[in-house]
């Protein structure tokens, strides 16, 4: 199983992309802990994740239908 | 009443101050308005240590923003007694002195217009996944942090 | 800096919305603002045991109008970091759905902006000698409250 | 000695003028006693004085030169 994972702003120079398939992940905990591997700059930076546009604050369950995006500060306006 | 459903409120650069002008005189035939109140966001060209902001490229994650709008809308709709709240938000790239941010209520008295339209402008800041670029003139830039 | 000496605020009739687009046009050159407030009246066709007010017609005492005016703009720079403050007020008839106040406030953040907006339409309401008649369809009349 | 008095808004209708000359008063309190003879319905109005651009609340002494304003409850915006 891979799961899409998008990054937004600032989060895009860590990964180098806007867009990463992340396999063999089954939670966000998981998913992170990969990521940290691949990047390690990004366990520095300020981030939230939301998945299936709701920002979730626990470690929450993803399949491959899940939309799920990392993203730093909102700075609109 | 106003349609509440989710919308577009993203437009491709700047605001034009002709477009403001207009969604105003769109709302003369709406007799039952007594007051409307504008928030504008305008590109600021501030001076980052010796470095001057020439514009800012904004960016999003689109459909999460228009489903948080969405409900920043209904909650207002609910809280207070509009007859109708517009909200523009620009993408791309905004250059310095031009209009990034446009939200506009309507009440039939000042108060919750004015309160409505200060509560949009503070969630929009703080809950739209939306992203700024500080491009500074000549080279560089540095992501926009909202206070 | 905004100029700070006493200025006419009022106008002859209904304010255009184009007025107000083009006066958000010109802002464009100020690349120090970051955020605009904008208030506006707009004349409500209330009803009113039966019958619906189609105009108002205001008058004022200029001189005492101006002076208070210019009290206000010295208050209120002196209180909130401000680029500039704009103010016009309609004198004579103006019709259900046209703008009888337009109140604009510009600031390098928000906040200012915003609640400098709001202090001077409140102060505009409550110390400015202005009256309003309410001119009802057909005929009749009733002499404007400010709540 | 004759002092103009402007009235305005709904105070005109009971004036049935928006200038007044009114002699021989010294000072607000005498002017509000000889408006309130003139023209009774007057007493029961609510309004405010200015004497030179200046809202009043105590009785103040007047002379020809000095504006005199008796304003209804002010309604703009």
């Amino acid at each position: 199983m891979a799961t899409e994972v998008m990054f937004f702003g600032q989060l895009t120079e860590i990964t180098g992309s806007s867009r990463l398939a992340v396999a063999d992940v089954r939670d966000t905990d998981a998913l992170k802990e990969k990521l940290f591997q691949d990047y390690p700059s990004l366990s520095a930076a300020k981030f939230r994740i939301a998945v299936n546009n709701k920002i979730i604050n626990d470690n929450t369950l993803i399949s491959e239908d899940s939309k799920i995006a990392f993203m730093p500060p909102f700075s609109g306006g | 009443m106003s349609e509440r459903k989710p919308r577009n409120i993203f437009v491709q650069g700047a605001i034009p101050a002709s477009f403001i002008g207009e969604s105003i005189a769109k709302h003369a035939t709406n007799t039952k308005i007594g007051g409307h109140s504008i928030f504008l966001g305008q590109v600021r060209s501030d001076d980052i240590e010796g470095k001057k902001v020439s514009a800012i490229e904004y960016t999003t994650y689109e459909e999460m923003a228009l489903q948080k709008m969405f409900e920043i809308r209904e909650d207002i709709f609910a809280k207070y007694p509009l007859t109708c709240m517009h909200v523009y938000h620009s993408l791309g790239l905004v250059k310095e002195g031009e209009i990034c941010l446009f939200v506009f209520t309507s009440s039939a008295h000042r108060k919750p217009a004015i309160d409505a339209c200060t509560e949009c402008v503070e969630r929009i800041k703080a809950e739209l996944p939306v992203w700024g670029k500080e491009i500074f003139e000549g080279e560089g830039y540095q992501w926009k942090t909202n206070s």
